[in-house]
């Protein structure tokens, strides 16, 4: 498993977003995890990516405890993400977008930078080409060039994704990639998701779009009020009975039907 | 009495909607069953006249209502319980009851009228009246929210999810007042993820999904109906 | 003995006029969350307006500040219009320096049209009355008593109108508030004008004892700034609360400590309490 | 050869500099373009931090002023040898800087625009009141103008000009290299969004303090050669006003670009001077100026420019890349 949790809890006020969850994420898997509204998805991402400090419960990756690790270190490990929005920097170009993404590799300071030290041209090189390399891994080498204002919410979307490549992450964490995408861009989208798998990297995602999710995921994570209601295959997902009621609710009438 | 045709709506490229077309009956009770995103709050938005069609008419008792502002809507009868309750959390129940007569202020004969009717729907809310908003739990955050909603006198209500993040007995309470609020005679539209408890209680219902409408009958037709499945877990 | 109760008197005045200014500066982050550094000058405004009325126009006292409530209520509502209401989707600094911009016309119009000068406002309140040992001018009563009635009646427009409600509502929660029918562009136009009122009160009655002057809104609004962060920005009774503080602090150190640093007191305050929590006291309660 | 021609506008503009007092017998005319290199510098601070890393920071006048007294101060009142005192002020103005940078940054947005609103009054306050050190309101007189470099010696007002301007030139090109360079990228990461800034490993509060610093560095600057070129000081150059000025001068030209503030400061400073009844009443135009730029045009005049020139450069390579199928960006 490269990241593990274990009784993670967190609590806002009197509210338990996020209940005693453990879960398990595969190296070179697909994670999905699932779950009606309000079932703590972005909570436990939050979590995980040391965005909110968990109230109880651990967190491993690769066997070394992060629980209490602050965000920035926390991409440092190789532990990228992306958001609901994509929060880019709409008035700059894709490149330069993308360029500080690798940022977090690169040791230079002021000093490097107001002398041009040999570092600094060093790693801005690298930058560069780590920028043009995940560019060009999710199909935006011809758009390097545009502000982000002026492409599509899709090619933005593979912007965001092209960012957290540049952190050189093993693992990436997706936070509804296909939100707020045509039907027929998520196709894209997730041929892209498959491609980072190809590349040796892990993706866990939180997805509304089950026919994606279904086709994409390896492992599937069913939360529900803060609580891990199930996990397995797409195919145990779709039969298991505790999804299909959180999902479409435990009617009577329906039990009859059946 | 309320009836979209050909509404798309978009947020920027992105096409939230495309070609809907509904129509709700005066008296019925209509669900809308769909996941996460599929566009059910963008359909009741645009109803409520919080979003504006790209494309399509909205009418309203057979008055083309698209694009208007959501204060002149709520004054028409159109009354709109959101997801998410959106509450005003420092005033008190009996505070954000009141605000809920807002667009049709000055009787206060009905407005008293309809408080009463509230609390007798509602008893925890009489009793809770003076406190803040924010400190209900959430089953009495989402009855003070159909409360609010009702307060306005409309002819159409629509739900948005109330069933959002509560324990299955509360879910099934607010689900009897919905159903007893259409049996006197307003007319509703319910956007639900909970479908089959959402079913149990409607006359008809529409299955969204990608901003579409895949499948529309009655509600036993669509409690036979695979597509409903599908649209939820993809099965 | 008697210089405390005087010093606390006084402390009284200034809180009462500082709570005004931070009303009106509260009410308006509470709707659109803009810090209005231009308040400030709505506040000069409101002296001058006073101030010019009685002078040019041979008007009474009262009927001054009436005129002057109309006309910053006004200007305060044409600000909301023409410049907040365009820039609310812009990035957050911008409505600041809109905001900065504002105040520097309306100080350099007014020093124009005006003058510099450092000028006096007559009152009908000029006699001095004696009680329990201390000193003081009918005026310094009228501001504590003309605050407390404002106050109160603000109060009740807020609590008891549906008008009012709308503002409390809108400042709760945006969205819920357009559902149950509220017009947002005329609550927030509103708004402006109660904020613009409150200013307009507040320099016209503390003005007799100060002094009307191009700058005179510099340092009574940034101290309105430490006002509603001491109290949580948007929160009414914070801004009533924080004003006395501030006011009985201000005097009594002044007393107490120096007179020359006692403008100093409410900045080390706010520091003192951004250092220790940089969210404010009371972090905004609700959704908005 | 690329670089050259990007360059080209900067390199006629520094060629003009150099020779305006050549062309100039008057004076004043050298004072007034000398006076706005000066606030240039200190426009360059508060656009780092401001424009770049996107923390509007209001006490600037605040540090100007530090910079200002601490080399007046240590020149008039403790006798230490000019250039000494230039070094030293600077360090006295980091340091007050740093600690500031260390509690203010704590707070965001809104917060941080009045706490340091506050901060640069609480500065104004002690100068004008602590009368003992500073003088209070009747400043600091007759502070020494910059000692001579060896045979180079700085009595004259073209002298002070060339000075002047080679820290003013020194400053561009440093802006130019930190703001370029992937340390820059990393502040202009922070202004887009400190959530995602953190997400890609940026310690975004210690990116946050450095940036701050420096900018309290460049704004102690030019309070260093403001005092030593105007000879005079009050506490006037720390009240709020001068704030707002720094603010304005920088938006104009163009908040968060390279070339913005020299080019704001420059165009509103002579505008004014030239204009003599502007001198007083220029807010008059500028204040409404100032809200018409952020409502319609907050790139300002250097910003607008880059973005024109960006889309056409765009468009040509599209045209090039292939023939015939238009360009359908914008917005």
């Amino acid at each position: 498993m490269l990241i593990e949790t274990k009784g993670l809890t967190k609590r806002f006020g009197g509210l338990v977003a996020v209940n005693d969850v453990e879960i398990g994420i595969e190296k070179g898997k697909i994670t999905a995890i699932i779950g009606p509204n309000g079932a703590g998805k972005s909570t436990l991402f939050n979590l995980i990516s040391g965005y909110h400090p968990s109230s109880e419960g651990s967190i491993t990756f690769k066997g070394e405890d992060i629980t209490k690790k602050r965000s920035f270190n926390i991409a440092k490990l190789g532990i990228a993400r992306t958001f609901q929005t994509t929060n880019l920097f709409e008035t700059a170009t894709v490149m330069d977008n993308v360029i500080v993404g690798h940022r977090l590799r690169t040791k230079s300071n002021v000093f490097d930078a107001v002398f041009r030290t040999p570092r600094l041209r060093r790693e801005e090189r690298a930058s560069r080409a780590k920028a043009a390399e995940v560019l060009e891994f999710v199909g935006l080498e011809h758009e390097a060039h545009r502000l982000v204002q002026d492409i599509s919410q899709e090619a933005k979307k593979r912007v965001a994704f092209a960012l957290a490549l540049a952190t050189d992450p093993e693992i990436v964490f997706l936070d509804e990639p296909a939100a707020g995408i045509n039907p027929d861009e998520t196709e894209n989208l997730a041929a892209l998701i498959r491609k980072m798998i190809d590349r040796g990297l892990t993706v866990c995602l939180i997805e509304h779009k089950m026919q994606m999710i279904m086709g994409l995921a390896d492992h599937i994570v069913v939360l529900n009020y803060g609580k891990k209601i199930a996990e397995g295959t797409p195919e145990e997902i779709q039969t298991n009975e505790e999804v299909i009621e959180a999902y479409l609710g435990g009617g009577d009438k329906h039990a009859e039907a059946e | 009495m309320l009836k979209l045709s050909d509404v798309s709506v978009r947020y920027g490229m992105y096409e939230a909607l495309s070609d809907i077309s509904l129509t709700v009956e005066k008296g019925e009770l209509v669900v809308l069953l769909g996941a996460n995103g599929a566009g059910k709050s963008t359909i009741f938005r645009t109803i409520s006249g919080l979003n504006k069609p790209v494309k399509g008419t909205v009418e309203f008792n057979g008055e083309s209502i698209g694009g208007r502002s959501a204060s002149k809507l709520v004054k028409k009868g159109i009354g709109h319980c959101p997801e998410g309750r959106k509450l005003f959390p420092a005033m008190s129940v009996y505070e954000n009851l009141r605000m809920g007569t807002y667009a049709v202020r000055g009787d206060k004969k009905e407005t008293a009228r309809m408080l009463e009717h509230v609390y007798d729907l509602f008893p925890i809310l009489r009793e809770k009246a003076k406190e803040n908003a924010g400190s209900l739990s959430g089953g009495q955050q989402q009855m003070l929210a159909i409360g609010r909603a009702l307060m306005s006198r409309p002819k159409v209500v629509l739900f948005d999810e109330p069933s959002i993040g509560l324990a299955p007995l509360i879910t099934e309470q607010v689900f009897d007042v919905i159903q007893e609020i259409n049996k006197e005679g307003t007319t509703v539209l319910l956007a639900e993820q909970n479908a089959n408890a959402a079913l149990r209680i409607a006359d008809r219902g529409y299955v969204i999904e990608n901003g579409r409408i895949v499948v529309s009958g009655t509600q036993d037709e669509l409690m036979q109906n695979d597509e409903v499945r599908k649209a939820y877990i993809g099965a | 003995m008697d210089v405390l109760l005087q010093q606390l008197f006084n402390g009284l005045t200034v809180g009462s006029v500082y709570s005004l200014v931070a009303l009106g500066l509260t009410l308006v982050y509470g709707i659109l969350h803009i810090p209005n550094f231009a308040h400030g000058a709505l506040y000069m405004v409101g002296g001058y307006i006073t101030l010019m009325s009685m002078a040019l126009m041979g008007v009474p006292y009262f009927i001054g500040i009436a005129i002057s409530i109309v006309v910053v209520g006004s200007l305060a509502m044409l600000m909301e219009r023409l410049v907040f209401n365009p820039l609310r989707h812009a990035p957050p600094i911008h409505d600041k320096i809109a905001a900065i911009g504002i105040l520097l016309f309306l100080e350099t119009l007014v020093q124009l049209v005006w003058g510099a000068d450092y000028r006096a406002m007559p009152t009908p309140f000029a006699d001095t009355v004696s009680f329990l040992g201390i000193t003081v001018t009918w005026q310094r009563i009228m501001i504590i008593v003309a605050a407390v009635v404002v106050m109160v009646l603000l109060q009740l427009f807020l609590k008891k109108t549906m008008v009012g409600a709308a503002i409390v509502a809108m400042s709760q929660n945006r969205e819920g508030a357009f559902l149950v029918g509220i017009n947002a562009n005329k609550v927030a136009m509103l708004t402006f004008f109660v904020s613009g009122a409150l200013a307009a009160i507040a320099a016209s009655i503390a003005s007799p004892i100060n002094l009307v002057y191009p700058g005179m809104g510099h340092l009574v609004i940034l101290k309105a700034f430490v006002i509603i962060i001491i109290g949580g920005m948007g929160s009414v009774p914070g801004a009533i609360i924080g004003g006395y503080i501030l006011g009985l602090t201000e005097s009594l150190g002044a007393t107490f400590i120096s007179a020359a640093y006692s403008d100093l007191i409410a900045f080390v305050l706010l520091v003192v309490i951004l250092t220790m929590k940089p969210q404010g006291l009371f972090a905004q309660k609700g959704a908005h | 050869m690329q670089g050259l021609k990007k360059m080209r506008m900067p390199l006629i503009f520094l060629l003009v500099a150099l020779l305006f007092p050549l062309f100039t017998d008057n004076q004043y005319y050298i004072y007034v373009v000398t006076l706005a290199f000066i606030y240039a510098i200190a426009v360059y601070g508060m656009n780092l931090v401001g424009g770049y890393t996107g923390q509007l920071s209001l006490a600037h006048a605040g540090f100007f002023a530090i910079g200002a007294y601490a080399l007046g101060l240590l020149t008039v009142d403790a006798n230490v040898p000019y250039w000494l005192a230039f070094v030293l002020a600077l360090v006295i103005t980091t340091v007050i800087g740093t600690l500031v940078g260390l509690i203010a940054l704590r707070t965001k947005e809104h917060f941080f625009a009045i706490y340091t609103l506050c901060v640069g009054y609480i500065i104004y306050l002690i100068i004008y009141e602590w009368d003992a050190l500073t003088g209070g309101v009747r400043g600091l007189i007759g502070i020494e103008s910059p000692a001579a470099i060896g045979p180079i010696t700085f009595d004259t007002g073209i002298s002070n000009y060339y000075l002047i301007l080679v820290f003013l030139v020194l400053t561009v090109i440093f802006m130019k290299f930190l703001t370029e360079s992937i340390v820059g990228r990393t502040y202009v990461a922070i202004r887009n969004s400190e959530e995602l800034a953190q997400t890609i490993g940026i310690n975004t509060m210690k990116q946050k303090l450095i940036s701050f610093v420096i900018s309290t560095f460049l704004a102690g600057l030019a309070g260093a050669l403001y005092a030593s070129f105007v000879r005079f000081i009050g506490p006037d150059i720390s009240y709020t006003m001068m704030t707002f000025d720094f603010l304005m001068y920088a938006i104009v030209g163009g908040f968060g670009t390279l070339f913005g503030p020299v080019v704001g400061t420059l165009l509103i400073v002579i505008l004014t001077q030239s204009l003599q009844f502007m001198e007083d009443f220029r807010m008059i135009i500028f204040g409404p100026l100032l809200v018409l730029l952020v409502i319609f045009y907050p790139r300002g005049i250097v910003g607008g420019y880059q973005m024109w020139k960006m889309k056409r450069a765009y468009k040509k390579k599209q045209r090039s890349v292939d023939q015939g199928s238009t360009y359908e960006g914008g917005d």
